[in-house]
């Protein structure tokens, strides 16, 4: 077992799954000899080869759709969008194609993909570099939405998703890609694909998040343990269909809770939970949902980041916002 | 200035609107069994788009595209296709449906608006109806990529109309179909208008043909009413796709006969003389006359094949009307491979309001 | 003054505006001699020419681009997608551009530009003929979303849609577009485009929607007034920016609330209220906040679109179980 | 087969690698001022273009591209554009930018990511750079049909790269050019490489200027190494533009000599060779051999050229590196004419976080 980073536990799943399974390829913008523009890919053309590791054009809606009709005629394809801010030409594909497919044909065809992209604010990148879709692919019918926050869960969840009979968005928080190693063993098993991860327990609060914001829960609920508050944090990896018993349960206990996205606010998927436990545990809930997200502007260019960037601080404030209701 | 590249664009044609044949026939179409098949083909197809039609302003079908005046383009495409080759459709391919086996009641479900008419009983890997013009082209890489892939000698063949050759999707599959060289075979039926968009205001190019040198790969224009010449262009581009010589983009000329849907009123945009002079140029008067002259067609054939035809589409109309409306459930059941907990709920609510 | 439909008002707010502003121009498929497939553009080509009234070819992302740079340099496109389901391929310049061009340039250049597409089921239209996107476009930063749903407002709210200097969605119930007539003056006068319409008074419960809800919503206030329950009925037309002040100002009176859509549940424009009401208005409520929706599923084709669609009878099973929570 | 349409692309190019004329040069090259302020435009592109490397490599600026190698393209744009033209650019035309007005403070803004760096001072209504590539090709439509619309004779210039024309908006928007018969040029700055990706995988067209068959319009090639050849085919290009002749697609062949970005290691995907063999070609000392050979350009010019430039680059730098941050309300300050009541409460929570 190895300490890898989280863009190292793509590649370790993405390389074993295309050993195990020949109908697996992976497709996309510089994910050839390139490796990736973040080396996901890395190593994966000398292995398998050009044909199975596919260079394509310069153009996202083909990925999305070629991605589909591989799927149709059997194979596994992986594509990778280079950056989320230009998957957005992919959403008629997805919307209107590959959530669609099955229902349509009544379960003839199906579109056993996955559509991987790195996502998330935090690297200083250009404009269209930062920002985290998440919310748009949840509200999509036929669709399954990942989002992991660890080498381990990116490792499970990414061997998951190729292995699903449906059309899987696989979102990667670029922030994470490289900010901590944890050991991954390459076991070939795969994670369930709607379970919610409860990463640490308490009593106190619950912190429900996902991606780039889980390191930002645990540091936070570690600064609350310091106070004497216990904080259980939640990680959403598997967004829709979302598991939504494990919060419930959650704020069934602890009465409270903050839910973190970097996503601009409005119909972000932390309004869609914060809708739920109003409608499922208003008995329970001893103060308001606080949504800890981002504002509803354009993510900025990297001089101002940090500003746009919800974090550990936004979250200890709603926690204790949260702790003071009376 | 030196010249770096040439190009040109060829046109294929062997009957005139009256039969007769400009110029030696193809193999094919010295088999008279062969051009009869094509002719009872067409037959059917125009018996078919008659009685949705019917149905339709009775209120028992939905919004209904004719493909009436696409007869050859259908035929042509229906019968190069091999089984095992994959056919991507818009909704204006019912005729080429047909032939790959997808059943009439099964295409009346479609348009009576049952999900249950796109699970072909026949030709199981066909693709569905594409509605969103051209995003198909894209699917259709994806099919001959994985066909090219397994060395299987399989073509996926990508139909769409002369106003999805402006989409971007429809260029960026034509695009990668040249860079790898796949299998796959583009038809666009270019019958002149897309909705009230008449083709010279799709685009400022010639030809629609000549769209496939962007691509860097063959493009060729054939009579779209000449069902010889669609066969013939078709059975040559599926060869060389089988031989690994890649992909061509076939436009095929023919004209909308009729309304765009059973929505639209096209005598609000295009003249009658149009219309009128395009009726003389329609594919199934002209294979006739050709049968007729050559003795394997007569009168009394014809009747007989109208009455086949028209009971044939009579039955399968009777069997949609027949097929009782899905569950509710419906909506549920396919969505994906297993129900997910979190939509079982959902289910049971739907299943409460039936 | 004449009855009209609300197809036929959105035809005469484009006419009196492309009277009064040279500027303005119609774009999209049909929209010309056809008239557009609904007819909303009907005779502005014999009026304003072909010119100024564009048939464009078969390319959305194309309409939505041209629009941008036509209102970058001083136009004010008004731009039609021909049904809602093919505007997914405009996404990417409805968020990565239009919504955008003035903060990137810090207000140098501006995209003063109208999006128009009919949506929304209920009209046995074929696929991808019934959706209803609000809240995909509610979560772009940087434009408005306006969803009417009479005449009168369809006409006042397209004028200010116009007018506006950002870019608006502008979203057109087909069910409603000759559903009923309503007279209206053709004034020349806009709406404001931030601010709710309490269509009904009422003492009880808040019934909040939008678009072809919003009939439903009103039978719905009928049935529940003859059962002794009085209801108060806000038409939230323009969704983004949300005036939440009048929703919350309602709730405060009658301590319940239901939000409709006909749009999938997940992280739909309701739960984005609830979310709002369980945050800002939790010791006024008196029971959870009940979203009426649609279910997480594609929308199915006709002979099932009335199971899929929600209405009168669902809105009142909802306020009666709001009424019944103890 | 009949052949209904015949194409070819020309090649243009002026100057050999030496500097060497290839045939009679244009009119305007035969002024030597118009030459040298070319030359001095380029070398100030490549004095700026070090800079920001050297400003990110030492963590004060963000991710930068290089536009190493294409400077003859973005001076034969910049150059040939009248002022009140249109310049839709990429991240790698800095150059032409510069030439229209854009102060290299502002560049350096920008690639710090600063918003205000593209609140250009000079061309007001020029676009700010397109970082999701193509999509400008459709903004340009719609500012060419302004222009058109309201009678100016002003041109709309599109710049894109070689992996921009695998693109659905290239082409939609160049096809809409031709419908429309559009004021707008297309140029392409093939340099060869999309990141990783060489220009042979995105396209099976042996030549990108092709790709203007498909929309019916006017494509040629240039050498983009060859300022002369490029200005020379801008000049015509937007002549014929303004005069309603409509659009034309420039292809301008070069190659990047630097790696994509700043983020990048070209080193993993292409060869010493290649690199070694295009530095051969590259612009600058093709057009200071042909300067030096007419006498126009000597050593002691070419010395106080540099120091100029690196003085001025090197002024602006510290500008840009004196400029203090955006406060937090930038975020939103520009996003609506006037801020919405819903968001005056986000942007309050965002000054209480500064
Ligand atoms: C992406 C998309 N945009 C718009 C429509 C609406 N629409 C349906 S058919 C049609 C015209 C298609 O014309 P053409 O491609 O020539 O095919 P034809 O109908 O003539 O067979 C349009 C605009 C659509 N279905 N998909
Ligand atoms: C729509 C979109 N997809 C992907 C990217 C990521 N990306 C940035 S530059 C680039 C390559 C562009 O190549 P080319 O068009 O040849 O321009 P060059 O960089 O060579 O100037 C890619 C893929 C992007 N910016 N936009
Ligand atoms: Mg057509
Ligand atoms: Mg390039």
């Amino acid at each position: 077992m190895a300490q890898i980073t989280l863009v190292e536990a793509i590649n370790l799943a993405l390389k074993g799954e295309m050993e195990r399974d020949p109908g697996v390829v992976v497709l996309g913008e510089d994910v050839g000899v390139d490796g990736g523009v973040f080396r996901a890919t890395l190593g994966l053309t000398e292995r398998f080869g050009p044909e199975r590791v596919i260079d394509t054009p310069l153009a996202e809606a083909l990925i999305a759709g070629m991605a589909i009709g591989m799927s149709v005629e059997g194979l596994k394809p992986v594509a990778e969008i280079q950056f989320s801010g230009f998957a957005y030409t992919t959403i008629d594909q997805i919307l209107n194609h590959a959530g669609r497919m099955r229902h349509r044909t009544q379960g003839r065809l199906s579109c056993p993909m996955v559509l991987r992209m790195p996502c998330g604010a935090g690297i200083h990148a250009p404009e269209h570099h930062s920002e985290s879709p998440e919310a748009m692919y949840a509200h999509i019918p036929g669709i399954r939405v990942v989002y992991p926050s660890s080498p381990r869960r990116a490792y499970g969840l990414l061997l998951a998703a190729i292995r699903d009979p449906d059309p899987v968005v696989f979102l990667e928080p670029t922030r994470l890609y490289r900010l901590f190693k944890e050991e991954v063993a390459d076991s070939g098993e795969a994670m369930a694909l709607d379970a919610c991860f409860t990463l640490r327990e308490g009593s106190d609060v619950t912190l429900v998040g996902w991606g780039g914001m889980i390191p930002e829960a645990l540091a936070a609920a570690d600064e609350l343990a310091e106070q004497g508050v216990a904080a259980e944090v939640i990680d959403v990896a598997t967004l829709k269909p979302l598991d939504m018993e494990t919060i419930l349960g959650s704020v069934a206990k602890t009465g409270r809770c903050i839910v973190a996205t970097e996503a601009p606010r409005t119909c972000s998927f932390a309004s869609e939970i914060a809708a739920r436990l109003a409608e499922e545990a208003l008995l329970n809930l001893l103060a308001p949902v606080q949504r800890v997200t981002g504002y509803d502007v354009v993510v900025p260019l990297p001089r101002l980041e940090h500003h746009y960037q919800p974090g550990k601080a936004q979250i200890v404030a709603a926690v204790k916002k949260t702790l003071a209701f009376a | 200035m030196n010249i770096t590249a040439k190009f040109e664009v060829r046109y294929l044609q062997f009957l005139d609107p009256h039969g007769k044949a400009l110029q030696a026939l193809p193999g094919f179409a010295h088999d008279p069994r062969i051009l009869v098949s094509l002719y009872r083909w067409m037959a059917l197809m125009r018996a078919y788009d008659a009685k949705a039609i019917a149905l339709q302003r009775t209120g028992q079908l939905g919004t209904f595209a004719s493909m009436l005046g696409n007869e050859a383009i259908e035929a042509g495409v229906g019968s190069a296709m091999a089984r095992d080759d994959v056919l991507l459709v818009t909704y204006r391919e019912n005729g080429a449906q047909l032939m790959r086996g997808v059943t009439l009641k099964e295409l009346f479900l479609y348009w009576g608006g049952d999900e249950r008419g796109s699970d072909y009983a026949g030709p199981r890997r066909d693709f569905p109806v594409c509605i969103t013009i051209a995003a198909h082209a894209t699917h259709a890489v994806g099919v001959a990529y994985a066909m090219k892939l397994r060395r299987e000698p399989r073509v996926a063949v990508c139909a769409l109309g002369d106003g999805a050759t402006s989409k971007g999707d429809f260029y960026e599959g034509l695009n990668a179909a040249g860079v790898w060289k796949l299998p796959l075979v583009f038809v666009v039926a270019n019958n002149q208008w897309a909705i009230s968009v008449p083709r010279a205001k799709q685009t400022a190019a010639h030809t629609l043909a000549q769209k496939a040198i962007a691509a860097g790969i063959e493009g060729l224009q054939v009579d779209g009413n000449d069902v010889i010449a669609v066969r013939h262009a078709m059975e040559q581009a599926l060869a060389k796709a089988r031989a690994g010589g890649g992909p061509t983009l076939i436009e095929a000329l023919a004209y909308r006969l009729a309304d765009h849907t059973t929505a639209d009123d096209a005598s609000r945009y295009r003249s009658p003389d149009e219309l009128a002079e395009a009726w003389k140029l329609e594919p199934l008067v002209r294979l006739r006359a050709h049968l007729m002259e050559s003795g394997a067609w007569d009168k009394s054939k014809e009747d007989a094949l109208l009455r086949e035809c028209n009971a044939q589409v009579q039955a399968a109309a009777q069997a949609y009307l027949d097929t009782p409306p899905p569950a509710a459930a419906q909506m549920f059941d396919h969505l994906y491979a297993q129900l997910p907990a979190a939509l079982a709920r959902q289910r049971a609510a739907a299943l409460g309001n039936e």
